[in-house]
């Protein structure tokens, strides 16, 4: 028998960045094909994003190029403000660090692991540093960076100060192999078409590794608005949220807390909370027990409060969809932006629904899916749009699932995407979140199926005219055996009927 | 009542009159559904109600069945015009053309299209089809102490060895001569008519015995109709004791749903049912030759529970004891007994003692 | 030849013989397959191989057949005792019955358990069903100019109206006593035999009209062949243009696979094919009225193909073009010209020039 | 247009806690029913390690109070060696921490993430400390403890000495809210159940929430072996881990490195490493560069290694898995232990089936999965195991998958188990696994399919001379009716014809 130190001596920690490198599958890196399209996901999310948050129109560039066997580079460009050079080792080298997963705010990433996992994802496989070449305006660095995985911290190895010739932005250039590159539905290519669909604001450029330049071509200049950070709903909140966000505001008092960090809280809800919890406004915040807290918890789920607010919320509006949609160059599309509503209690949300029939589309259905612009590649199966679009019953709105070329477009905009892992590539099977969509496919099916009526009333005018010609000649012999009549003066007595009826 | 050629005549001219007034034209389909079909408590058999429906030359479902119809009529007026018969394959061969103008669409594709619209035409211009010149499917034959003139032939059908005479499509022109029997027998199956031929059943009973061979078509109905009406001679009915056999029972006796329309000129509302029965089973010491109720015959059963004329209590109690004890008994499982057993003893204990079901 | 009942009485001894020898007893079972059966070229019909199988007494999936078969035997013995005969189905009633000792299992469940074993009786022990007394099932008639005498009865086929004689299942027994015809036309369906009734085409044309009404039963062949050799009679066959019609002349003239052990008895190996063939569509402007080949059609005629009696020049260019057009035509399609037609022209112009397939 | 250092000045950084707090569900708490099976497990699982590894036969005792709505209590409480205070906070408290996850070693938990994460979630659904209890037979604690999410750390916020009464062991209570009891198959009773199975030597107690006391009773007294560290085989190596293991090890030279750290490499292999990659064995171990380590790792490619040693690896044994399987009380049951086999390359495992057939299995096929002798209960369908049973062409062995009552065990074994997802619930499709689980099913199936042969021919001659005997009056009766011969005597003939075959 061994003794309790014996057994403790070995006793380590791991950081989050070894974590991630024992598991990159739950990051998305399984596979060649998806390895490489989650590399590119992740530089042009980080791309876009800081585009937006700047307010400026994006312009990005990629451009893969063939190393050797299963080995490539991969370089994403984006004329954003660029980065100081303090921030590199941090926003590119430290795992869960970032300006977004503390805020309540719409963003296309969430929990900042995204480029940092890419950058590991090169490290890991080939060993060399990300390059990163960025100018701020005031000054331009290229930087060659390690990740240090068990301090999860970037480390810079080499940095040159240049002259930014009047460019502003960042390059990243990295190297991975266990990666393939090919055009399938899962292949970059799909991925940045998507993107431009839904941005059609952004400007992309891709050149392929054999050398083909590709362009997405921005379809429409205006910049989509800031999301804002939103205050928290008091109906998403659980006791533990509560705590944690008492333990770090500045108000002292329960009742100043409760109206300053909370969104739909005045002060005559702030009352009613106060008198259905039996927890004083003016407990000091900091005092605030787990007792107080779920009681006051349980209050806010008693208490009617205004749904939240959803100005924080950007859609990308119907006209933009259907800008985006003009990349198909389709026969007809009409697109649909949801009123905001809650799933959880109280995170908000918007479904945008987009269909384009015909053109470049292929014959079936095919389903791109968004959560806040982004594309979402893989795992449909999973993914609550892919079981709201199969919920729906398309023969009644003259669709056929096999040959209708018909393209879905479904955007979720959230200030918390529920995904189903940490690939970010499923949305899990809320509700609420399910009903929106189906509602949202229901309502432009019903402009589809006015495109689709129209154009068959037409068809079926002619088809039955020609049906009412067909039988007439033999229905004029037989009667004109039956009664001895004429047989060509009773069949114009018929083409007079229908001419008549269908002038 | 108005002649045929005339019926056919006016049916085409109505057409006429209407397209000259500008109106869509359609033509009165009386329906054959269950749903308009009545069992007449009186006369004892089932007649067709007055629901209609209206097939419209303007309505593309009904546009080709129009063209059909009228089709199907000036063919009938042109066959009793040359006084010939033909049958209803024939008929649909005869019309059977490709359409002016189409490549491939026929007036008609398939017998199923012309069968239906020769029955609309019946009934919604009251004509039989005999009168049409229309010969039905022949199955049957008879066999017994009756001379029959048919044409210049005449002959007696207790004279044609075992075989019998094979009756045909259309009797309307046969006469019977001389009529020395007590009673008509309808048998079912082709075998046991046999087996009591083979007895000599028909010559010890004075019977004649009609074999149906199943569902008893129209010929067989026509000829039973004029024999007892003619003859005055009693109908029983011996079948299978299961719900086929009893609905061939009651197509006899008042007439089947399909041909509903022409129960007066087929039916003998006063026919009697001699067996088989549930009962047989158990009076004759059956249950070793029982066959299990299949899903179709729980489903028939049911279905027969609930037609008014199978409403008395002792077919209720027969159908119900039926479906207790899940099986059926045919005519032939009598031969468990001994061959003659049906011939000696069944049916001449059952028609003396008249063990019918009514 | 051994006399029904000593063979049956022998066949009894050799089990016993087996059983005190202490041996598994067996019955000799000839084989039914296709491939124990065989075109006999100089005969010009179809014969059974001498394959056989052993049914063991101490073969568990065998014993129940080999009680079945003597259940089967010993019951035929008793009908011969009697003189008496029946039906197949009346045999299965007579023997049905529980198995003592057990609750539920009967000696035979289903007729599909009796008939075979009557079939490899006939063949085992070399007797036909007719010699064991079972009366085959009947279907059929025949209309024309012949004076046929059956037990006390006769009677001319050529006066008993339109309706004609109801062809018993067993014939062996009736006589020809005049024959006023030059020869006989099998016809498939009822409905032509009726149309040349009706035009008169016996009386025209002096032929005997058969209705087999389908695939020949024992009964019509074997008066078929009877009337063949007694009155020297050629024999025509008409039947619808198809694989199936095709089998039917084929099972007149050399036999089915199913009863090639009777062939001899039964066939008519210098019987003619009169219509419809796929050229007729051709020649007759038909084309209107074809119906595509099913895939079961397609199915039968590429086995068609493949017998020996099919394969002469003639009958492999018919089934390759029925396959090329990928078309059948039915007798009744003749209707499509005008009614009489066939009886007008068709056949006696075939008749005449003996466009006959062979 | 906003300017860099606008954007980055709310730039922060997330801890590992937190990260899961928010992604538990990546840890398997999703559900109710899941939610309160995933605690047990992570606490048993704990339990079961800490007596193994001390060397002591265990005895676990498991308690779950209903305290209101999908509110519960749930005690673990095992005879180990107890843990000293001080490391206390750290097995409970953080996350990524412990003896497992360094060491390329068999062991049921492997990410240092279990229990801890157990102690979150009950923390983040109640708000009360976890109460750990604990005596090392030295001293002996009453601990109430919390975590400090933001920091990954256990905090005790109570302490207090008590006496031991010579009792040895560590007994956690935590609540949690959004659990629930029930009695399926997805329940604390099955997981027990199978646990109990796979660990003939543990004695388990279980109180369910009506008081209900249930025994797993222990069915053997043989302590299992323990598992042994066991050096990294060259064949399963990544350029990264050879650089990260370089960095850490004592060696100075290439060579030493090589021969120290890994398994099989002797110094004969070692010039061999030398010959085909080109780097020098007296290389400087903290000079190895990713260029020299690349061509180290590609060398190992080409050169043959036996196969890794397999001696770490404690499988459950044959006969212990019979035994555990007696808790079904089978009317037949089989087990196999397959020799070792590798994966990836150079990683072991060891596969172990077991049947069991009849008892109290219930009609049609139960699988049962274990990875290192831990049942797996949810997520069966995405299991390699799953795959390997629904392969086999059951009919062949006799086994109609819907009514024969078997039972399938099946116990995965090894350093490292590929999971699908942190969950730890199903074993990823590898297909040297899904081979040896396959034709470890069939070895056992060939032993099932002698037993239900044999069971099937006696009564198989029983059915045949009744049989026999059945037809032979009617037989003789209709031979007598054609031969005149008497009934009775005919009858005998078969009767003793029949009564010599069979005597």
């Amino acid at each position: 028998m061994k003794t309790a130190n014996d057994l403790f001596k070995e006793f380590k920690i791991l950081s989050v960045s070894e974590f991630f490198k024992k598991n990159a599958d739950m990051l998305g890196y399984t596979g060649k094909i998806r390895s490489m399209t989650i590399l590119v996901h992740e530089m042009v999310t980080n791309a876009l994003d800081a585009c937006e948050e700047a307010h400026i129109l994006p312009e990005i560039r990629v451009e893969i190029d063939h190393r050797g066997d299963s080995h490539y580079e991969i370089s994403v460009e984006d004329n954003a403000t660029g980065i100081p050079l303090k921030f590199i080792p941090d926003v590119f080298g430290k795992m869960l660090a970032g300006s977004k997963a503390h805020r309540n705010m719409q963003s296309r990433g969430q929990q900042g692991i995204g480029v940092s996992g890419a950058v590991m994802y090169s490290q890991v496989t080939t060993g060399q540093p990300a390059v990163i070449i960025s100018s701020t305006g005031e000054e331009m660095w290229e930087v060659k960076m390690n990740l240090d995985l068990q301090k999860n911290a970037g480390k810079i190895i080499e940095k040159n100060k240049i002259n930014d010739n009047g460019w502003r932005g960042t390059k990243i250039v990295i190297e991975a192999k266990d990666v393939t590159y090919n055009k399938s539905k899962y292949s970059p290519y799909n991925y940045l078409r998507m993107s431009s669909i839904a941005n059609p604001h952004a400007r992309i450029e891709f050149i392929e590794p054999d050398g083909t330049k590709i362009l997405f071509p921005r379809s429409s200049k205006t910049l989509p608005k800031s999301p804002k950070i939103m205050k928290l709903h008091p109906r998403g909140m659980s006791t533990d949220d509560l705590l944690v966000m008492a333990k770090n505001c500045r108000a002292r008092k329960l009742g100043s807390f409760l109206r300053s960090e909370l969104a739909r809280v005045s002060r005559k809800k702030a009352e009613e909370i106060e008198r259905v919890s039996g927890v004083s406004l003016d407990k000091n915040v900091s005092r605030l027990t787990w007792n107080d807290a779920e009681r006051v918890v349980n209050a806010f789920k008693k208490i009617d409060f205004m749904a939240p607010s959803s100005e924080g919320l950007i859609p990308i509006g119907e006209e933009n969809i259907i800008k985006g949609l003009s990349l198909i160059n389709p026969e007809f599309s009409v697109a649909i932006t949801r009123a905001p509503k809650t799933y959880r209690g109280g995170i908000p949300f918007i479904i945008e629904v987009g269909l384009a029939y015909g053109g470049k589309s292929e014959p079936g259905i095919e389903i791109i899916r968004y959560a806040n612009r982004s594309p979402l590649v893989f795992d449909q199966g999973g993914c609550v749009i892919n079981e709201a679009v199969k919920s729906i019953d398309w023969r009644r709105y003259r669709v056929n699932l096999e040959s209708t070329p018909l393209t879905v477009f479904v955007n979720v905009t959230s200030t918390h995407i529920p995904y189903t892992s940490a690939g970010k590539q499923a949305i899990a099977m809320e509700e609420e979140i399910f009903n929106e969509v189906r509602f949202g496919i229901m309502e432009t099916c019903r402009g589809l199926k006015r495109y689709m009526d129209s154009k068959r009333r037409a068809y079926r005018k002619k088809q039955r005219i020609d049906s009412l010609l067909k039988y007439a000649p033999e229905t004029s012999k037989a009667i004109s055996r039956l009664t001895g009549r004429d047989t060509d003066k009773v069949k114009n007595l018929f083409i007079k009927l229908i001419e008549k009826k269908y002038a | 009542m108005k002649k045929t050629e005339e019926k056919l005549t006016e049916f085409g001219e109505s057409i006429i009159k209407q397209l000259e007034k500008g109106r869509d034209p359609y033509i009165k389909i009386t329906q054959r559904s269950l749903g308009n079909v009545k069992y007449d408590d009186v006369k004892g058999f089932l007649v067709m109600g007055n629901k209609y429906s209206k097939r419209y030359y303007f309505n593309i479902a009904h546009t080709r069945k129009f063209m059909q119809t009228l089709l199907i009529a000036s063919y009938c007026r042109q066959l009793i015009s040359e006084n010939k018969h033909a049958g209803i394959r024939e008929l649909y061969y005869a019309l059977k053309h490709t359409l002016e103008g189409t490549k491939k669409e026929n007036t008609f594709e398939d017998q199923d299209e012309s069968n239906p619209i020769i029955e609309d035409l019946e009934l919604s211009l009251n004509i039989l089809r005999e009168e049409l010149n229309l010969t039905a499917d022949r199955r049957g034959y008879i066999y017994g102490d009756i001379v029959i003139k048919d044409g210049e032939d005449q002959f007696n059908c207790s004279k044609l060895g075992r075989g019998g005479w094979a009756v045909p499509g259309n009797v309307e022109e046969i006469e019977f001569k001389r009529v020395n029997a007590k009673y008509i027998l309808v048998v079912e199956t082709a075998a046991m008519a046999d087996r009591l031929i083979e007895e000599k059943f028909a010559q010890k009973n004075k019977a004649l015995i009609v074999a149906c061979q199943g569902q008893a078509p129209r010929g067989v109905r026509r000829l039973i109709k004029r024999i007892r009406k003619e003859a005055k001679l009693p109908v029983l009915v011996f079948t299978d004791g299961d719900p086929y056999g009893w609905y061939i029972y009651s197509t006899i006796k008042q007439g089947s749903i399909n041909l509903a329309y022409l129960s007066k000129r087929l039916s003998v509302p006063d026919s009697k049912f001699v067996g088989m029965t549930i009962d047989d089973i158990e009076m004759y010491g059956l249950e070793n030759v029982t066959e299990k109720l299949k899903e179709t015959d729980i489903k028939r059963i049911k279905e027969e529970l609930e037609y008014p004329w199978f409403k008395t209590k002792d077919w209720q109690r027969q159908l119900k004891l039926a479906l207790k004890k899940g099986v059926r008994i045919e005519q032939q499982a009598l031969a468990n007994k001994s061959l003659s057993f049906v011939a000696d003893k069944y049916l001449p204990e059952k028609i003396k003692n008249e063990m019918f079901l009514s």
